[in-house]
């Protein structure tokens, strides 16, 4: 056994002993802690990338002495290693990008919980990624939602605290719906581990017992997760979630939280319960209604809000959508486009997240359109993100979007009776996402004269500006070559089967 | 693979860079930015007839690919050779003669800096050689040009700039519409004379794609149910950015027009059909309302406007028939509106920055006041109207000779009907300012009367687009050879 | 339909599991919510339960080293238990901590006061 | 001529000529920038801010309030018989499909397969633990229960940040958290007093017992714990504050947490890292039966142990005075 294949597990491990340790330390050396465990992980990822990609196939580590049906493992492939060094990446630019912001919104004697919670929620996430084993996501589901929600609720005002409860509850019913489906599954494959529970289950179709359970848990795993990542008819707490905290935190959630959810739907589908049974059993449908459902409305509430950071959230709702959409497209083209927006859209998000937190502070805290006129001229560098992240949430060509607009596209050509609704509605958002990003941009550039808010302190934050430009220069780099990162979706997909 | 297929995208890179560069570039003198642009405009020129001087289809660059299906390909035929150097002719003369305009408005460095960047994506368009370039390109194009026209941020400016954005959006989404259903038939969008396709009686859906093509490039090219922001954007945009926009950039959807069918759908394919009849009835439709609307038009830059939709949809009619000689007409009426229209555009924008005149009734006698102006204006507008032996007389009469012999039942006659009502429109509405300018009747007083003459650096371009215009007009012989060589490789 | 009469302890699980899930997303009152959520948690565990025991057999602890799967019954539910305990222990204080939050923030533990109380606040 | 009726401005008709001229389009009336087409500076746009989104003028606000109160109860009244629905509609599903589950009791039921199997018959030697699901949770499947006590931990984290009371947050909170402190602290009960020291010592040997033997007999790390924290909770009612934070203040709790953690994190890491690289591990099961046996279990029991108990005790305190 090669030494660089103990490295997603030196991650897990890293992240969770970096929490543990930063609970005596105070806020600068937890902050310190943090940055260098992120960037741990990053190499480390980065590493094992290379090795799968290398090597071809994935591989199952064991946690503990003891073979598949009995302990616990994590399973590697190269899907999982892309996810994790994304992960890492849009977690390390988050944090950066939101620093200064960080030290001023959260209390001193709390930052070392802050990371504590951000270090907990890095090691959640690369589990949720890489395990194996269905019992270990849930109890990761739990460390994540519990982490998020602290994330939410670090700026202790009435609003975030509401905002977190109504997380909470949400996400509560989630994990409920996933766990007794869970049990469900249990008790008629008898294995926890994900491997083992779909050679049972491959009997179990083939013998066509149990088919009444076999659709329900289909249904209860599905609707559990989607609730927990924001799906649609479930999307009321996200706007409150992202809207109100510190912008890493929104940056995070918006971009990794919910996205770690996503993923281990789509790892569960193809490594449980089996591509086939979803498509047969029509969940795949349903989630197709929803997600088109979801990018139309979100749309249209964004285009009806006026705050900018809650606009940015409901198009999130859109968003998601997409990535619901290109799931329940039923073939593997749609799964990639699916994985590929799960990516770009956290490099978008993250990005637009971070520049509004700019784009506010030069408008004297307010994110009202009327306040926020020519702070794109206040805040240059913020502006330019911006306008970066609107371009490329439009679709524009040589930016990110318009990679994943495309694959959806011509994933749909694919996809039968689909494929003419499936155009429609992309072209549908894509005109409203026009209308309310563009207009947003306009906004920022309308110039003011120079009496208002003749008294604002510019951030002049050094490794706030780098990370954010880091961002768009992300967004730029996977418009013009997402070659690599398709291929490795795709074969990570494959390993997957 | 040898260096003069890097050569090619330097007349796209460089206004690019030019451009973005301008963006953080601090100039002292206002002269030394106009001498950078001038300089950047020439090289890039000079470039570009470089690259018209190579051999017929030698240029191609085929590494880049965006994704898995995008493939970024360039190729330079004699369309895109044509279409290349007068865009950066187009680009030269405008930039020489706004830079005496640009001096009333303010943030000019911006404008600027855009006005470069367009003119590099519109390089990248014309050399295009697959629809997805294109396409790229073409967004590209909507989206740096949007600032052009809301130049000064009043809220009718930002109006009319969001109008166009959407309409512009809507229209490549329905030419990516095309592209993807071409694709779910599994066909390879690489440009080729003739078509791709180009077979009879294909499947309705394929059609249907051209159909959505057309009139998503119909978008840009004002054709008649998308033509609304050609009216709106005008009269607000800065009188340059109005001119590039419906001397250059409306002949953009020209050429998209021009690729899609004649270059990737075949006029074999469509010939006879239901497409070709719609898209016969759009362009006549959008004619004669174009010269209505302009004949009722009192703004003059509203009034221009108008002419460009009516103007442009002559082309679009030429395209339509599918037949040679309305090709080659086509093609001709593209150059000639070309230098017409930004002459003048470049002359409305210097009555409006000299004397602030905007409405036509105001135009009373303007021509004792700005001579030359007002002469290069009525030579064009002659041109324009189709006066023998002018330029779009020449254009007029191969479109119509074309439309009469392309045997499209009934609509062969009405058309150059229509076009002739419309030459006599066009007559309407713009010889009447030059008359009314030069004979201001017998109560104008010329005791008040003062030269507002505009300098060198504003006349010269004018002149020189008249000249070519009239001289073109008179010697067509040259151009009209190569146009055939095109129609002939189509048809 | 075979099993619907004799899977008695399923039946009451799945029955208490909707009870607790309709009490927390439905009831106004945040320590209803709460309490619902337990009994959520616990109903979970009760059809874990059910689903470990063996008719006839005793708990899986090793009694005089009778070391044979057909005298003990399944282990791995009690574990799944144990383990899912604690979660719902953790979960639960964190939600008692924000409702302390929100109560003094608001002086209301009805959440539909608290929205619009928030509604105004933000208006 | 239509012209001539007065209702002709924006007709259908007028529409369509100001369409087909260009100068109206219908989705402009979406592209409205929430701006005021003149710009508004200085006082102007203070009060126009005041006006638009302040909005403090008083009888509105009336307005406002009971319009929200009638809508909040009419969307309760709608959401009661919803919320009947979807809870009658998830319950008959998963009746349905419980009628369709393996039968109570059954002894071939599918999840009494080779892994229980294993379990129950290589449990002992494996791990060396008598009580089986001990040794499951904490040896076969120690992953999932080192990310539950980190469960617990973060859940802690968050309670710490929601309730901890700071030096650096305003002094009033501060006071009042001690008025309530004292307000709520029974001073010398006797009773009480007398009954904890009876108590106490019990609760909290029978929990370190309860621990140790974790693998022997029923109970481990987190019943002890809680048996060991709700006898430190009843001292802290007993004897208050200052007695208790002689011996158990917050440097003691973060001390013992981190460290049974971290202790739980290395051990743990070994014993993964040589399983899966099939490196020989120098921790042996030992004779089953005795406290010192079964590997590594019983100090993981002891560290959950300390874990649970540290949090428990934290928990009450966070939630009564706001601070360890």
């Amino acid at each position: 056994m090669a030494f660089v294949q103990n490295f997603p597990f030196f991650c897990i491990i890293l992240s969770m002993f970096s929490a543990i340790i930063s609970f005596v330390m105070n806020g600068r050396i937890a902050k310190y802690i943090h940055v260098a465990m992120v960037t741990a992980v990053l190499i480390l990822s980065l590493a094992t990338l290379s090795f799968v990609a290398g090597t071809g196939e994935s591989y199952t580590f064991m946690m503990g002495h003891f073979p598949a049906p009995w302990g616990n493992e994590i399973r590697i492939g190269e899907l999982e290693a892309l996810m994790a060094v994304f992960f890492s990446l849009i977690m390390m630019l988050s944090v950066f990008g939101g620093m200064a912001h960080i030290d001023r919104e959260v209390q001193d004697s709390k930052k070392n919980l802050f990371y504590i919670l951000l270090d907990l929620l890095m090691a959640s996430l690369l589990a949720l990624i890489y395990t194996n084993d269905l019992f270990t996501a849930y109890v990761f589901i739990e460390i994540n939602t519990i982490a998020a929600c602290g994330l939410i609720m670090i700026k202790k005002q009435g609003r975030t605290y509401v905002s977190a409860l109504r997380y909470m509850i949400m996400s509560l019913v989630g994990s409920g719906l996933f766990l007794i489906g869970l049990t469900l599954l249990y008790s008629i494959t008898g294995h926890l581990l994900m491997s083992p529970a779909k050679e049972a289950l491959d009997q179990i179709i083939a013998v066509h017992s149990y088919q009444v359970p076999l659709m329900v848990i289909i249904i209860l795993v599905t609707v559990g997760l989607g609730i927990k990542s924001g799906l649609y008819p479930f999307h009321t707490w996200i706007p409150d979630a992202y809207g109100y905290t510190t912008p890493s935190a929104s940056a995070i959630l918006s971009s990794l939280v919910s996205k770690g959810y996503i993923f281990l739907l789509i790892k569960i589908f193809y490594r449980v319960l089996g591509f086939d049974s979803i498509i047969s059993s029509h969940m795949v449908n349903i989630l197709f209604a929803f997600g088109v459902i979801g990018m139309i409305m979100g749309s249209v509430a964004a285009i009806k809000e006026r705050n900018i950071r809650r606009m940015t959230a409901y198009s999130s709702v859109a968003q998601i959508g997409y990535i619901y959409m290109g799931l329940g497209l039923g073939t593997t083209a749609g799964v990639v486009a699916a994985v590929f927006h799960i990516i770009s859209h956290g490099v978008m998000k993250s990005l637009l997240f971070l520049s509004i937190s700019g784009l506010t502070e030069v408008s004297d805290g307010r994110s009202d359109y009327l306040s926020l006129r020519g702070a794109g001229l206040r805040n240059r560098i913020a502006g330019a993100a911006f306008t970066v992240g609107s371009l490329s949430m439009i679709g524009m060509p040589l930016l990110t979007g318009f990679i994943s607009k495309y694959l959806f596209a011509s994933a749909a050509t694919t996809a039968g009776n689909k494929m003419i609704t499936a155009w429609v509605v992309l072209a549908i958002s894509t005109v409203l996402n026009t209308m309310y990003f563009m207009r947003t941009v306009l906004t920022l550039y309308r110039p003011v004269s120079a009496e208002v808010h003749k008294e604002y302190t510019l951030e002049k934050s050094k490794i706030e500006r780098a990370a954010i430009i880091g961002l768009i220069l992300l967004n730029i780099g996977l418009g013009v070559a997402s070659q690599p990162v398709i291929k490795a979706i795709e074969a990570g997909l494959a390993m997957f089967g | 693979m040898d260096i003069n297929n890097y050569f090619l995208i330097f007349p796209v890179l460089l206004p690019i860079f030019a451009g973005v560069l301008l963006m953080f570039l601090k100039f002292g003198k206002r002269e030394h930015m106009q001498l950078y642009i001038l300089a950047i405009l020439i090289v890039d020129l000079a470039s570009v007839g470089w690259i018209a001087l190579q051999p017929e289809d030698t240029l191609t660059l085929s590494q880049f690919f965006i994704a898995e299906g995008l493939h970024v390909f360039f190729h330079v035929d004699m369309l895109s050779k044509i279409f290349s150097v007068l865009t950066a002719f187009v680009w030269l003369m405008v930039g020489i003669a706004s830079f005496e305009y640009m001096a009333h408005e303010k943030n000019e460095q911006r404008f600027y800096c855009f006005y470069l960047v367009v003119g590099g994506v519109l390089s990248a368009l014309a050399f295009s050689g697959n629809l997805l370039t294109m396409y790229v390109f073409y967004e590209l194009m909507t989206l740096t040009s949007m600032p052009l026209v809301m130049h000064n941020l009043s809220h009718e400016a930002i109006m009319a700039g969001l109008k166009y954005l959407f309409y512009s959006v809507a229209g490549a989404f329905m030419v990516l519409f095309g592209f993807f259903l071409f694709n779910a038939e599994g066909r390879v969008l690489y440009f080729s004379p003739g078509g791709i396709i180009n077979e009879a009686n294909p499947p309705g859906i394929m059609l249907f794609a051209v159909f959505l093509m057309i009139v998503g490039f119909g978008t840009k090219a004002g054709m008649f149910p998308m033509h609304g922001w050609l009216p709106t954007a005008h009269p607000v945009a800065p009188a340059p950015a109005s001119a590039v926009l419906s001397g250059v950039i409306t002949k953009a959807g020209v050429l998209g027009i021009i690729r899609s069918v004649y270059y990737v759908a075949g006029p074999d394919m469509i010939k006879g059909t239901w497409v070709q009849y719609t898209w016969i009835i759009l362009s006549i439709l959008t004619i004669f309302m174009g010269s209505m609307m302009a004949y009722k038009e009192k703004v003059l830059k509203k009034r221009l406007a108008y002419s460009t939709v009516s103007q442009v949809s002559y082309i679009l009619f030429g395209l339509s028939v599918m037949q040679p000689v309305a090709f080659v007409g086509a093609l001709m009426h593209v150059i000639f509106h070309s230098l017409v229209k930004n002459t003048l555009f470049v002359s409305a924008g210097a009555i409006i920055c000299k004397t602030g005149k905007t409405k036509v009734r105001q135009l009373v006698g303007i021509g004792k006041e700005m001579p030359v102006t007002m002469w290069c204006f009525t030579l064009v507008s002659l041109t324009l109207v189709g006066i023998p032996p002018t330029s779009a007389f020449v254009s007029k009469w191969y479109l119509i000779s074309g439309a009469l012999d392309s045997g499209v039942p009934g609509l062969s006659w009405i058309g150059p009907i229509v076009l002739l009502i419309s030459a006599l429109l066009t007559a309407g509405y713009l010889l009447t300012i030059s008359i009314k300018a030069f004979l201001p009747g017998e109560d104008y007083n010329y005791a008040k009367l003062v030269n507002h003459e505009p300098t060198w650096r504003m006349l010269m371009p004018m002149i020189v687009m008249t000249a070519l215009a009239v001289i073109l007009g008179i010697w067509p012989a040259g151009l009209m050879k190569i146009f055939a060589d095109i129609a002939a490789s189509v048809l | 339909m075979g099993s619907f009469a004799t899977n008695y302890e399923e039946i009451a699980a799945v029955l208490l599991f909707v009870i607790g899930m309709s009490n927390l997303v439905f009831q106004p009152n945040l320590l209803k919510k709460i309490i619902g959520l337990d009994i959520m948690d616990a109903a979970v565990y009760l059809f874990l339960a059910a689903k470990g025991y063996i008719e006839g057999r005793t708990a899986p602890i090793v009694v005089d080293g009778i070391l044979d799967a057909s005298h003990y019954i399944n282990p791995v539910p009690a574990g799944l238990v144990l383990t899912g305990i604690v979660v719902s222990v953790s979960v639960s204080a964190l939600m008692m901590a924000l409702t302390v939050c929100l109560y003094r923030e608001y002086h209301t533990l009805n959440i539909d006061e608290i929205m619009m109380k928030l509604r105004k606040e933000e208006d | 001529m239509s012209k001539k009726n007065p209702n002709y401005q924006n007709s259908f008709a007028d529409k369509f000529t100001r369409w087909v001229k260009g100068d109206y389009d219908p989705i402009e009336g979406q592209m409205e920038m929430n701006a005021p087409d003149k710009e508004v500076f200085g006082d102007e746009r203070i009060r126009y801010v005041h006006l638009h989104i302040v909005k403090s003028n008083n009888y509105s606000e009336r307005m406002f309030e009971e319009g929200l109160a009638k809508n909040v109860r009419r969307f309760t009244g709608l959401y009661k018989i919803f919320g009947v629905i979807v809870s009658v509609f998830i319950a008959c599903l998963l009746l349905w499909t419980v009628s369709f589950l393996p039968e109570f009791g059954d002894p071939n039921a599918p999840e009494n397969n080779e892994v229980a199997a294993r379990y129950i018959e290589q449990g002992l030697n494996e791990t060396g633990a008598v009580n089986i699901v001990t040794g499951m949770i904490l040896d076969y499947r120690a992953f999932d229960t080192f990310g539950e006590s980190c469960v617990l931990f973060v859940a802690s984290c968050c309670v710490l940040i929601l309730l901890r009371v700071d030096k650096d947050e305003d002094p009033e909170s501060r006071a009042i958290e001690d008025m309530n402190d004292r307000h709520y602290e029974p001073r010398n009960d006797t009773i009480l007093q007398k009954v904890a020291d009876f108590l106490v010592p019990l609760m909290i040997i029978f929990g370190i017992y309860v621990v140790l033997n974790g693998h022997i007999s029923p109970g481990g790390g987190f019943s002890g714990g809680a048996i060991i924290g709700s006898g430190l909770i009843l001292y802290l009612t007993a004897y208050g504050f200052e007695k208790t934070q002689r011996f158990m203040n917050e440097k003691v709790v973060k001390a013992l947490t981190v460290g049974a953690l971290t202790f739980y994190c290395f051990a743990k890491s070994y014993s993964f890292y040589t399983g899966a690289n099939h490196l020989h591990s120098i921790i042996t099961p030992g004779t089953p039966g005795n406290i010192l046996s079964a590997g590594l279990i019983v100090y993981l029991n002891i560290c959950v142990g300390i874990v649970v108990a540290c949090t428990m005790y934290s928990f009450y305190t966070l939630f009564r005075k706001g601070g360890i």
